[in-house]
């Protein structure tokens, strides 16, 4: 007895989710992210840049009167969390798009984005499985393959360089970027002399680093989410004689401040905060307006766009509604003007160096 | 020389893994308990330093806070938690899981106040690199020696010379003697988490502040040097800062033969080998 | 609907894990912290089959089953060597190595990033692709597994192994043998964990090495414990709760920012409150 | 004739302590034979030898014939030889009737490919042995306490349930370490009537005991064993009658 009286707790607080009310003219998003555990660092950044975007959008009165809301869920970076709490948002709360964020994750909701019709937008991970994965997974980064060929093209060609060397993250992210710029330095005629992982999280990289500097080549192409300023002290440290190259992840303002970084190149998928902006952010949370952030505050901005232009044409929001909306509109211009010919974004993509705590830009590839 | 900076690298790092393991040691030989908040331990050492520091109060003082509030939390777990489960006769399962709930507890306290961004001493100091033997070693890895050395010596002379460390280690060889002679092992369990948890902080600030703070960071951390502690035979400090040592001078040798990737596991594929053969440790009585 | 009927599916998903723990853990004394390493391996290979031959569905399950039970022998067999926390920890190496591994065996388990596109199960010419469907298989799965726990546990082999719980010199003393059992019982635990494994890849149609780390098999010592060790209604009643509680804790309306983080410290204080109370689980026996 | 168990110059040596010392005797098929002898002079450690718990480092044991050397403990028990601790190790967890059922031989779905492809097979015959074990509770008398959980049994009861276990084994040598030690009065008297019972009933007995009043009276032979050699074989009286052996065996405890 006492066991169902148990269950049936559970059973009526299951229930109770259902059926929580929702105010009328508030349109509800959702969000599955790594909010805690280790991949939190990155989740976390991308939590506050929905949420900034959302905040601004709803202090000047939400979208034609209606309000949003996005409803963060924590998946700690699992697919079976992340499948659960797909299901648990679009069937209590209908919610016709979901922010994602981690190639696993995305990829385990894809095939349900798919069957469901409701949008997922991935405004963080660049791993080129993505692409491909479902109709209804829309990138608003570019992955990193087109990224890396003007990495790779650029080192070989404009800076002579013909041997690099890869540090990558052991993860999705950084598995798929050392394959990237692997093929394409190759296809560009230099070599790739010698590759090493790190575990994602662990900022120790100095045995993998002695190892790379070892094997010595005339670059090092960094492909790390988070911790690159203990990564510009530590090649700092070993005195490294190459050139240190990286992608859109070194856009990070701890990493362009270190004096360590002094001379670093990186290419950067092009978001820019307008003045103020990034003072504000901070303000508000107590952390930097990072890459991360921006990249989830300009997906926020083109989701909350198709929303708008839904509204005005009177059509119900919806996920197929969504879809087409994107498509039919093609050119956001938020942060940073994105292009959708594809489900996957082109963006503008800048060369930059390092030079004095500051990033400058030195070339700049206009999308495709 | 790639060796031989591989080598060095590998004792700096050993040096911080001991104390983690001499600090586990002390305290899972005298309570059997499986302390997984260890960890938990050790990252609030590094945020309580931190912030006093970011507060204006010189480095050794900050230190001397991260000590005290990691000692003063220490004896507070065993104390109000473990203590009392204990005494409801839990087995190491329950306690395991409950000491589990306490880390989610603490690490997940970080985050919200600290959020999970990794967050960065920014002490000059620490980075300037002096040349050792053909290697450039910053600052923070030479003290990190020198504490990791100091914390060995530290312990030993405590577990050997002084009454509460020869009161623990009878604790340790027998509780229940313990208990039925005048050895109070409750108090001795309490004054152990306060040094073990004291003794922790040291490389709670000190691997941060080479390699800046995470919430989480202190999971990996323990679970390799928890491992030091068992291949060491439990009980043994030395056991358990040579074997903290040794692994960490493999895993980074180990890069000189194989790809990095699989570095951890063939440490830890060598350490279920190595129990089989040797099923109570290096150094078991 | 599809959240409660995922939830149910992935519940009894780790009802079977829990038994496979359960059984090792709870009943023989065997203290595994490896358990996720054996289902990721059925989950693994259950993949590969389905996705690289034209293996059927309960043949790969089986195959799955199969494979677990001469691995979940292999790594319970130091158990008779090592003992006690010893042997805790050497489990636990051998996790970290399953997970080193899966994370880097990129030809068999497509590393970090995972495998995608692991076709749902056909079974007699359908296929169960909506979670509704696949929860008539989970069930079924879950109800084999809590049949063959309660046979055993009611037949001499269940008293067989609790008495070696209790003494495994007496045990010997009385003409039984002790690796006969151990073995006999890490193999059905390798079953339970081989076919959940084959069953939560096709589940879920995608696997990266983040669903069988040492976390996941924490969550299912956690998972035994909280439901109740040693007793067959805690194995099914402990995943059940444990899955459910995040989404009770997220009914708690706490700022965005710190929300989740909130939770999981609200969750683990829930741990701690229940050890101190009610440390033989929801409906368990005294460990 | 060869001898009932045969036991040849055993040797045991650990670290530095000489356990046992080129020990040998024999013992005659339906008799009481108690081992007596000082604290550390090797009782349990011929037990062990005999029983496959520890393997000697040289000697021979034999049974009705066969050798036991490098036995398992689970084959010896096979061959008819079983014995209880000192210490009890019985399963406190479980009740009296089911430490009983584990010593019953040849169960079947003690392994779980019968428990759970052939379930009813399985539950009939654990019937069957249900009722088998409570007999043997009835000789020992706990037939009303078949089914008290163990950790509840009063230590004579306990003590009873041992023997009950081994019975339960088929044995017809029961090797018991001693069986009365704790007990007084009636729960004594009751433990000496069921081993005169045992005896009458066929079964041989080698008995660890401490108590000499127990030894004249149940005892058929006495071997004394004095620092892992055996002294003295003989009857009772004999023994006790022996100024020298009882000088070894009370001089170091007054």
């Amino acid at each position: 007895m006492r066991q169902l009286r148990r269950l049936a707790f559970f059973a009526a607080a299951l229930g109770a989710l259902a059926s929580l009310p929702a105010a009328a003219d508030t349109i509800k998003l959702g969000a599955v992210l790594p909010l805690t555990g280790p991949a939190a660092v990155v989740g976390t950044q991308e939590q506050r840049g929905i949420q900034y975007a959302v905040d601004e959008v709803n202090a000047k009165g939400g979208i034609a009167g209606h309000k949003i809301e996005v409803i963060f869920e924590d998946n700690q970076a699992k697919p079976d969390q992340s499948v659960l709490l797909f299901n648990k948002l679009v069937d209590l709360q209908k919610i016709p798009a979901i922010f994602t964020g981690y190639s696993g994750p995305s990829l385990a909701m894809a095939p349900l984005a798919t069957r469901k019709k409701t949008l997922l937008v991935n405004g963080g991970a660049q791993a080129d499985a993505l692409d491909k994965a479902s109709p209804y997974l829309i990138n608003t980064i570019p992955v990193l393959a087109g990224e890396l060929e003007v990495l790779a093209t650029y080192l070989f060609a404009d800076a002579g360089k013909k041997t690099a060397a890869i540090l990558f993250e052991n993860n999705a992210a950084g598995i798929a970027g050392r394959d990237d710029f692997l093929g394409s330095f190759e296809k560009a005629g230099g070599k790739i002399v010698a590759q090493e992982p790190v575990p994602f999280g662990d900022t120790n990289y100095r045995p993998a680093l002695l190892k790379l500097a070892a094997a010595a080549p005339e670059v090092l192409f960094v492909v790390i989410t988070s911790g690159t300023p203990q990564l510009a002290d530590q090649i700092r440290q070993i005195d490294a004689k190459f050139m240190v190259a990286g992608n859109t992840f070194f856009s990070d303002p701890e990493l362009i401040a270190n004096p360590n970084a002094e001379g670093f190149i990186h290419t950067q998928v092009l978001i820019n905060a307008p003045e103020g902006m990034a003072a504000a952010f901070k303000a508000k949370y107590g952390t930097e307006f990072d890459f991360f952030p921006k990249q989830y505050y300009n997906a926020a901005t083109v989701v909350m766009s198709c929303i708008e232009k839904l509204l005005k044409d009177g059509k119900p929001i919806t996920g197929e509604n969504l879809r087409a909306a994107l498509f039919e509109i093609k050119t956001f211009k938020g942060l940073t003007t994105t292009v959708f010919n594809t489900n996957t974004a082109a963006t503008q993509i800048n060369m930059n160096r390092i030079t004095a705590k500051a990033d400058t830009t030195i070339k700049v590839i206009p999308p495709k | 020389m790639l060796w031989l900076n591989l080598l060095l690298n590998g004792i700096v790092w050993g040096c911080a893994l001991g104390m983690v393991a001499v600090s586990f040691s002390l305290i899972f030989a005298t309570t059997r308990f499986f302390h997984v908040a260890h960890a938990a331990v050790y990252g609030l050492g590094g945020y309580i330093t931190w912030s006093a520091l970011k507060h204006g109060l010189p480095e050794w003082a900050a230190l001397v806070v991260g000590v005290a509030v990691c000692a003063a939390v220490g004896a507070a777990i065993q104390k109000l938690l473990y203590e009392r489960l204990d005494r409801s006769g839990a087995t190491h399962l329950v306690i395991l899981i409950a000491s589990l709930g306490l880390s989610a507890v603490m690490q997940n306290g970080v985050a919200a106040i600290y959020t999970s961004n990794i967050l960065q001493f920014g002490l000059p100091w620490g980075n300037r690199t002096t040349t050792i033997g053909g290697a450039l070693l910053t600052n923070t890895q030479l003290l990190t020696v020198v504490f990791g050395l100091a914390s060995y010596a530290g312990a030993m002379w405590f577990a050997h010379r002084t009454v509460l460390g020869k009161r623990m280690r009878a604790v340790a060889s027998n509780p229940f003697l313990a208990e039925i002679t005048r050895l109070q092992p409750r108090q001795v369990h309490v004054a152990v988490m306060a040094i073990g948890s004291a003794m922790v902080c040291i490389p709670g600030v000190l691997v941060p502040l080479d390699l800046g703070l995470q919430p989480f960071g202190g999971v990996p951390i323990l679970l390799t040097a928890t491992i030091a502690v068992i291949a060491g035979g439990v009980g043994s400090i030395t056991g358990a800062f040579l074997l903290a040592v040794v692994i960490a001078v493999l895993q980074n040798l180990s890069l000189l033969i194989m790809p990095g990737e699989w570095s951890i596991g063939i440490t830890f594929g060598i350490f279920v080998i190595f129990m089989l053969f040797r099923p109570r440790g290096l150094f078991s009585s | 609907m599809d959240f409660l009927t995922t939830y149910i599916a992935l519940a009894e998903i780790y009802v079977l894990l829990g038994l496979s723990t359960n059984l090792l853990v709870g009943i023989v004394g065997i203290f595994s912290v490896s358990q996720a390493a054996v289902f990721g391996v059925g989950a693994y290979l259950t993949a590969f089959l389905l996705m690289h031959s034209s293996t059927p569905f309960p043949l790969a399950i089986l195959l799955s089953a199969a494979l677990c039970i001469l691995l979940n022998i292999i790594v319970t067999l130091p158990s008779l060597r090592v003992s006690g926390d010893y042997f805790v920890v050497t489990s636990f190496g051998i996790q970290l190595l399953a997970t080193a591994v899966f994370t880097n065996w990129t030809g068999g388990t497509g590393g970090a990033n995972g495998l995608p596109g692991v076709p749902a199960p056909i079974l007699f010419g359908h296929e169960f692709i909506e979670p509704t469907e696949f929860m008539l298989l989970s069930t079924i799965g879950m109800a084999l597994g809590c049949l063959c726990f309660w046979l055993i546990m009611r037949a001499p082999f269940g008293a067989l192994l609790r008495a070696i719980r209790e003494d495994e010199l007496a045990v010997a003393a009385l003409g039984k043998s002790v690796l006969r059992a151990k073995v006999s019982a890490a193999a059905l635990a390798g079953a339970f964990a081989g076919s959940a494994g084959g069953l939560y890849a096709t589940f879920l149609s995608f696997i990266d090495p983040s669903s069988f780390d040492l976390d996941a098999s924490i969550l299912l010592l956690t998972m035994v414990v909280v439901g109740g060790a040693r007793t067959l209604a805690g194995s099914v009643i402990g995943p059940f709760v444990l899955l459910a509680l995040p989404q009770i804790l997220a009914l708690i309306d706490i700022p965005t920012t710190i929300a989740a983080a909130a939770r999981q410290l609200i969750y683990g204080l829930l741990l701690i409150v229940f050890m101190l109370f009610r440390p033989q689980g929801l409906l368990g026996e005294k460990l | 004739m060869t001898a009932y168990l045969q036991v040849t110059d055993l040797n045991k040596r650990f670290g530095g302590l000489q356990a046992l010392r080129d020990c040998s005797f024999t013992i005659a098929k339906g008799r009481i034979t108690c081992l007596v002898g000082p604290n550390g002079a090797g009782k349990t450690t011929i037990f062990n030898a005999i029983t496959g718990f520890l393997a000697p480092d040289t000697g021979h044991v034999a049974f009705q014939g066969t050798s036991l050397d490098g036995k398992t403990p689970q084959q010896v028990v096979r061959h008819g030889i079983a014995r209880t601790f000192q210490n009890l190790r019985l399963f406190a967890d479980l009740t009296a009737r089911e430490n009983v059922l584990a010593g019953m031989q040849d169960h079947v779905g003690e392994e779980p490919f019968a428990a759970i492809f052939r379930p009813i097979h399985t539950a009939r015959t654990l019937a069957a042995k249900r009722l088998a074990a409570l007999d043997v509770l009835a000789h020992v008398g706990l037939q009303d306490r078949a089914d008290t959980l163990v950790r509840n049994l009063s230590y004579g009861e306990q003590k009873l349930l041992c023997i009950a276990r081994i019975l339960a084994t088929g044995a017809d040598l029961l090797l018991l370490d001693e069986p009365t030690s704790g007990l007084s009065g009636a729960a004594l008297t009751e433990v000496m009537a069921l081993l005169r019972r045992l005896q009458s009933e066929g079964k041989t007995l080698l008995v660890v005991e401490h108590n000499t009043r127990v030894v004249q009276q149940i005892a058929d032979d006495v071997l004394f064993l004095h620092h892992g050699h055996l002294l003295a074989h003989g009857s009772p009286a004999e023994i006790i009658a022996d100024p020298k052996l009882a000088e070894i065996y009370f001089g170091g405890a007054l």
